[in-house]
């Protein structure tokens, strides 16, 4: 807190002091180096034309943020070799300069101390002229990106194998060259009192929804936070039902998946510095979904969809299940998984909930680990993990086996569906303590009470379990199922409400029958 | 926001719950004594004398199942169950227990004391095989070893499961006896186990049937007549036809094999009040066995024979109501109910005499035996001269 | 505040879950036997009338609850009596219907439990379900009716090799009165226990829609329940009126191979969202209720103490298994009969004159 | 028993009652304090192993008093 106070009121001084350049270079640059000081990242070269030796000039920049090779072809070495004794004026060298002699796509002339900050800052370079109080703003962003790799969070097999960097101006690309239409719109706007993060509103004028719109922005204006280091801060401070495990906002790295959900309605949130793309409003639906499904055949997709929701429904509920089962009711188990159940335990010390329990967060740990580890060190701990410390908690009789059969299924299958990782995790667990009370009847309440805190929960004004119920055109086909592209015509209601029509049914049919 | 609270809220109560007073019906499974199977005796004064087969399990590698039996004495039978635990220590897991045997002595006393507790408590599930013990005590047939599995009362239930294809024994579960109990017009019939020696062993085998006159026992019917029984009461889903084809002149016995058979009873009620029952028999069968020189692909000659065994048949039912008529003098076949279900203003009038009327009641058996096929030969093995 | 609504799909999933939830494990009533079954289609036509009536009071007033209707109707005094009469109807019969989840659950499946805890976990979940609004309770039952189809197809397609259909055999063995008697029955509980439902569905989208959801709900749950009372008959015999719980030990016949058995537990889950949704809706018309006589602006600040207090009378209202059991078929009928037919029938009457005179005041004024 | 019950009631005082406190919604707080005393007083009851009378049988009486079954 203190840092941040001391740090605005030396921007305020600033201002006041001396607000603006004057005409004399060395002291234009010596401004810029107090603004600056200790910050020898900051490089002020100093060069003059060949034919003009009034024609002082200074680049300034930051190193690392530009692209130095075209500030050198482009802007020093321009303004070092023409001659500008030729017609020119010495009154308009700025002018001049800006318009005849630096080779650049963006360039403008500027006083405004603030727009100079946040160019230099943002990677552009400042030409700073002997004589005048102006300054020109060259376009020379650069400097290392990571290139456009395969996102690691959603691989596909089929389907576009693009991700989002952590450049803005690169992610809002990809999505514009899925795009083609004049109607794609990006709102910028800075977040962060220290950052300065760049953020991007990105949505489909006349498809998204004007309320929609209105609260987001209504919910990045209170924002007030001092720094945005991945668009994960924006999503937990713009989302509906803070408390809940469930996620109200959405986010992907995919390209293809956020140009379908701007497709849909939705809009996209691009946050400087995250690959991560969030998008508003989220249903729980879109956690089962993929983007290969849409690629692949709808037979098969919808194969993969159900396959995916049956596994987080098992995920959550398989454990309690079993503790159900085997700890309260064990008449519905058939006698010989009875008697095998029966011999497993034989001599194990611990309940089967306690020792539940336990499996369920050991292998959360194991999984924890394996991810931050680098992965040569994440592998090995794998494999201590499943194989040695399955194996001989097993044989050392400290659980039986089906706990570590029902453990490790639940992790596999919780692993389906990335996004709902935290919210599965959670729910096991209640569910477990439910089941351990009072059988499957706990069980049982259990969902009934998550159900209710899903049916309670909103995204943006859209109900979170939009869909999960209906079969019908709109919303049901892309849910459990993902029905063939030729018979989805409509948009989904609600988010989409504004065009349903998606295409038009007879030329799209017709061409797929045909 | 608010639904988080009294989620907190409600949490914190369960887990309040949980650590003050524990979970109530939380057992582990290892610490349950599953009952397989159990007999029943009568014991001095009045007593009844349970016996259970507990299955023990030794945990490990290779685990291996086996059993134990408890006996215990009591003046109810539930008193006698509760008693086990001062003996075994665990509470008896009454839940998947396969088989209940029941000794004649007790069956010919009152059946209902026994079945009542079974049948009421929430642990223990009606649908549980019901024997009737031709032995002196029930406790002698339940702990002979088993031939082919670990479990005696777990092969007592397979072989009644697999008793289809054999037709030699009724399969009885209990809340089917208490239905016939209680229905009117049909009285029960339980299969019969008794022990045969096979190799210097006495091992269960179970054939025939018990009879029951309302909850007693009054008698036994041997495997053939409760072959002939089943055929009436349309329970036959298996099994064999065996007899001597007289017609074509064979010596040796010919074996069919029942695929299918439906039986109808129809009950005639005359102008003159007379009850009168008609009987079709439709069998369908495959000839498995012949020795003998005879070509049954002809058709006359299967004619014959079919005619032969649909007469064999017939009288062999005819001779076997005529038997339960006068031995028994009870409604075992159910002619009663279904003359109920068909007729129920003229049960009504002869509902409270029905025993005496069944005694004498006229029944007309007619029989059909379809031959469908015989087996994998077309022609009798010949022996070359 | 935002008017609640809920679709006429969301309203009649919430009826026919309303309907099967204790009726569909109690099973219809004990006098007629093996017609039991008759008596159900019988209870059906019976409530039909009463059904309309209902529905027709409910589109006299529409996006007016049953006791908003009664200050309209009877003024102020009067009004209040009725008000106060249906909170204890709807508070006792959400009572009773705790309870009978209470002895179901003691019976079959944890005997040492204490029941004032099974009970306690069903009525935080009520509280909870009633506190997020009829709303969510409406699309509660809508995404929960089809796997409680789901469930009840397949049980039954599971025991249709345990089914004896000659028990069905002989059809009015016993004549006609005990049949009608049982209709008697079947009609108080469950069909006409739908006039609580009045408090709840003041939310419906049209005028048309309490037609539409009672006549549609009660069909669809009617047959649903003649179909399981079949069942029971089928598999259990004449035995099936001996059992607290018919359908539960009927399913408990069911064996498929080795594997597939002891599937009981499948019907209980219908039984446990039945009773939620039924305590759920008694719980919230009754609060509905004690809020309109107290003229709060929210009926949710006092949903927590109704809960808890509708709780506690379902723990003290029986002693045993075998009171409840009589109470549920030998005095309820009698008993609900002027909350269901003789009050609404007041209701109905006086509703048609008002309706009446104010439109003919309002044409003479005009 | 009467332990539980009391942590279980300031638990609900807590989360219940303070919230209407603040929306300075008088007439549901008195209602609810109402109540909520009654249902306080019951549970008490139950825990101190009173019995409450049960009105089921009382109805069961007159109903069977009027029909004469």
């Amino acid at each position: 807190m203190i840092r941040k106070k001391n740090l605005l009121d030396h921007d305020q001084s600033l201002e006041q002091e001396n607000s603006s350049l004057v005409k004399s270079l060395e002291a234009n640059i010596e401004f810029f180096q107090k603004i600056f000081h200790d910050n020898e990242t900051l490089i002020a070269r100093k060069f003059q034309n060949k034919y003009l030796p009034e024609a002082k000039c200074c680049v300034l920049y930051f190193d690392g943020m530009v692209d130095t090779q075209k500030l050198n072809e482009k802007v020093i070495q321009p303004i070092l070799n023409t001659n500008l004794n030729e017609g020119l004026s010495i009154q308009h060298l700025l002018e001049e300069l800006e318009f005849k002699v630096i080779v650049s796509d963006k360039i403008k002339a500027s006083n405004d101390l603030n727009e100079m900050m946040s160019s230099i800052m943002t990677g552009d370079t400042i030409l700073l002229l002997q004589g005048f109080d102006k300054c020109l703003l060259i376009s020379s962003k650069g400097g290392p990106t990571r290139a456009i790799v395969e996102p690691d969070s959603a691989r596909v097999i089929r389907g576009p194998k693009e991700g989002f960097t952590e450049s803005i101006i690169t992610n809002l690309t990809l999505i514009r060259r899925k795009i083609n239409n004049q109607n794609l719109k990006f709102k910028f706007r800075e977040l962060g009192e220290i950052t300065h993060t760049k953020i991007c509103i990105c949505y489909i004028e006349g498809l998204a929804l004007e309320e929609i719109m209105a609260e987001l922005e209504k919910r990045l204006d209170a924002i007030k936070i001092d720094a945005i280091l991945d668009s994960g801060y924006i999503q937990e401070l713009i989302r509906d039902a803070p408390f809940s495990p469930y996620e109200t906002v959405g986010y992907s790295e995919r390209p293809d998946a956020i140009a379908a959900k701007l497709l849909e309605g939705r809009i996209a949130i691009v946050v400087d510095g995250s690959p991560f793309v969030l998008t508003v409003p989220y249903v729980l639906a879109e956690a089962f979904q993929a983007s290969e499904d849409y690629y692949n055949n709808f037979i098969f997709a919808s194969f993969n969809r159900l396959l995916r929701s049956v596994g987080i429904f098992i995920a959550t509920g398989l454990p309690a299940i079993y503790l159900a089962i085997v700890t309260y009711h064990q008449e519905m188990l058939p006698t010989p998984l009875l008697l095998s159940i029966t011999s497993s335990r034989q001599g194990v010390p611990f309940p089967t909930a306690l020792s539940l329990f336990l499996m369920l967060l050991v292998f959360d740990v194991i999984r924890e680990a394996a991810t931050r580890m680098p992965t040569p060190i994440g592998q090995a701990v794998n494999i201590v993990g499943t194989l040695v410390l399955g194996q001989a908690i097993v044989e050392a009789k400290i659980v039986s086996a089906p706990v570590i059969i029902i453990t490790a299924f639940s992790g596999i299958m919780k692993l389906l569906s990335p996004t709902t990782l935290g919210s599965v995790i959670v729910l096991r667990l209640f569910f477990l303590i439910m089941a351990s009370l009072m059988g499957i009847y706990g069980y049982i309440f259990g969902m009934i009470m998550a159900t209710i805190h899903l049916m309670n929960v909103r995204s943006f004004g859209v109900p979170y379990m939009l869909g999960l119920t209906s079969f019908k055109n709109h919303n049901g086909q892309d849910i459990w199922i993902r029905a063939p592209w030729w018979s989805m015509t409509l948009r989904p209601k609600i988010i989409g409400v504004r065009n349903l029509v998606r295409q038009s049914t007879k030329i799209g049919k017709g061409s797929k029958m045909g | 926001m608010k639904s988080i609270k009294y989620l907190i809220l409600s949490n914190m109560i369960f887990l309040n719950m949980f650590f003050l007073t524990g979970c109530w019906n939380y057992r582990e499974v290892e610490k349950l004594a599953v009952v397989a199977g159990v007999a029943i005796d009568k014991g001095k004064n009045n007593q009844f004398i349970v016996t259970t087969e507990v299955i023990q399990i030794s945990g490990g590698r290779e685990s291996k199942t086996t059993s134990t039996y408890i006996t215990m004495e009591g003046k109810s039978i539930f008193d006698a169950v509760r008693n086990q635990i001062s003996f075994a220590g665990k509470k008896l897991y009454w839940s998947h227990t396969k088989v209940v045997i029941v000794s004649k002595e007790i069956a010919r006393h009152n059946m209902l004391s026994v079945i009542d507790w079974y049948n009421r408590d929430s642990e223990t599930r009606s649908d549980v095989n019901l024997l009737v013990s031709r032995e002196k005590t029930a406790k002698k047939v339940l702990e002979q070893r088993a031939l082919l599995e670990d479990i005696n009362s777990f092969e007592l239930a397979d072989t009644l499961k697999n008793q289809i294809s054999l037709s030699k024994a009724p399969i009885k579960e209990l809340w089917g006896f208490i239905n016939d109990l209680e229905a009117q017009g049909i009285v029960n019939i339980v299969p019969a186990v008794h022990l045969k020696k096979n190799k210097n062993m006495y091992s269960p085998q179970i054939m025939g049937a018990a009879v029951f006159d309302n909850a007693k026992l009054i008698g036994f019917l041997n495997s053939e007549e409760t072959q002939e029984v089943l055929f009436v009461k349309d329970e036959v889903k298996g099994g064999l036809l065996i007899d001597r084809d007289k017609t074509n002149g064979l010596k040796a016995p010919i074996s069919m094999e029942i695929f299918k058979n439906k039986t109808k009873i129809e009950p005639v009620v005359s102008r003159n009040n007379e009850i009168k029952f008609n009987i079709k028999v439709d069998t369908r069968v495959d000839i498995d066995e012949i020795v003998g020189n005879v070509k049954y692909a002809n058709e006359k000659v299967l004619k014959k024979l079919s005619n032969n065994e649909a007469k064999n048949l017939k009288n062999r039912i005819e001779h076997c109501i005529k038997k339960v008529q006068s031995e028994y003098g009870v409604d075992i076949f159910g002619f009663g109910a279904k003359l109920r279900e068909d007729n129920p203003k003229v049960w009504k009038k002869v509902a409270s005499s029905w025993n005496d009327r069944f005694k004498n009641v006229s029944v007309n058996v007619s029989t059909k035996v379809n031959i469908k096929g015989s087996g994998l030969f077309s022609e009798p093995i010949k022996m070359g001269d | 505040m935002r008017r609640e609504q809920i679709t006429d799909k969301q309203a009649i999933c919430l009826i026919i879950i309303f309907y099967i939830g204790s009726s569909f494990i109690l099973g219809v009533d004990g006098e007629s036997k093996n017609d039991a079954w008759i008596s159900g289609i019988l209870g059906m036509f019976m409530a039909a009338p009463m059904l309309f009536m209902y529905a027709r009071i409910l589109s006299l007033f529409p996006e007016k609850s049953m006791f908003d209707i009664f200050e309209l109707v009877f003024g102020k005094t009067i009004g209040k009596a009725f008000i106060l009469i249906y909170i204890w109807y709807s508070f006792h019969l959400g009572a009773l219907v705790i309870r009978n989840y209470g002895e179901f659950i003691n019976t079959v499946a944890m005997p040492e439990t204490p029941i004032f805890i099974t009970m306690l976990v069903l009525t935080v979940v009520c509280m909870l379900a009633v506190r997020s609004g009829i709303e969510v309770i409406g699309r509660i039952s809508a995404s929960v009716l089809p796997i409680l189809f789901f469930i009840i197809t397949t049980v039954i397609l599971m025991s249709i090799p345990k089914m004896n259909f000659h028990f069905i055999k002989p059809i009015l063995g016993d004549g006609i009165l005990p049949v009608v008697k049982g209709g008697f029955s079947a009609f108080s509980f469950p069909f006409a226990e739908s006039v609580v439902l009045m408090g709840g569905f003041f939310s419906l989208k049209t005028k048309k829609s309490p037609y539409k959801v009672y006549l549609i709900g009660t069909v669809i749950a009617g047959i649903l329940i003649i179909i399981i009372t079949l069942r029971s008959i089928v598999i259990l015999g004449e035995t099936f009126t001996k059992f607290y719980f018919p359908t539960y030990v009927a399913v408990s016949m069911i064996s498929l191979g080795d594997f597939i058995q002891r599937i009981e537990l499948t019907v209980s889950v219908v039984f446990v969202f039945g009773v939620f949704i039924k305590s759920s809706m008694c719980l919230l018309v009754s609060s509905k209720g004690i809020a309109k006589l107290f003229n709060l602006q929210d009926y949710r600040s006092i949903v927590i103490q109704v809960g808890i207090l509708m709780l506690y009378f379902s723990y003290t209202v029986y002693d045993s298994i075998m009171e409840m059991k009589g109470w549920a078929f030998i005095v309820y009928p009698y008993y609900a009969f002027p909350f269901q037919v003789i009050f609404p029938l007041i209701i109905f009457m006086a509703a048609e004159i008002k309706v009446r005179r104010n439109k003919k005041g309002d044409e003479n004024s005009i | 028993m009467i332990i539980l019950v009391v942590i279980a009631y300031s638990l609900l005082f807590i989360f219940e009652f303070f919230p209407l406190y603040n929306q300075k919604q008088w007439r549901d707080l008195w209602l609810t304090m109402i109540l909520g005393l009654c249902s306080f007083t019951l549970i008490a009851l139950l825990s101190f192993g009173v019995k409450i009378p049960s009105p089921a049988m009382p109805i069961k009486n007159v109903i069977l008093s009027i029909f004469g079954k």
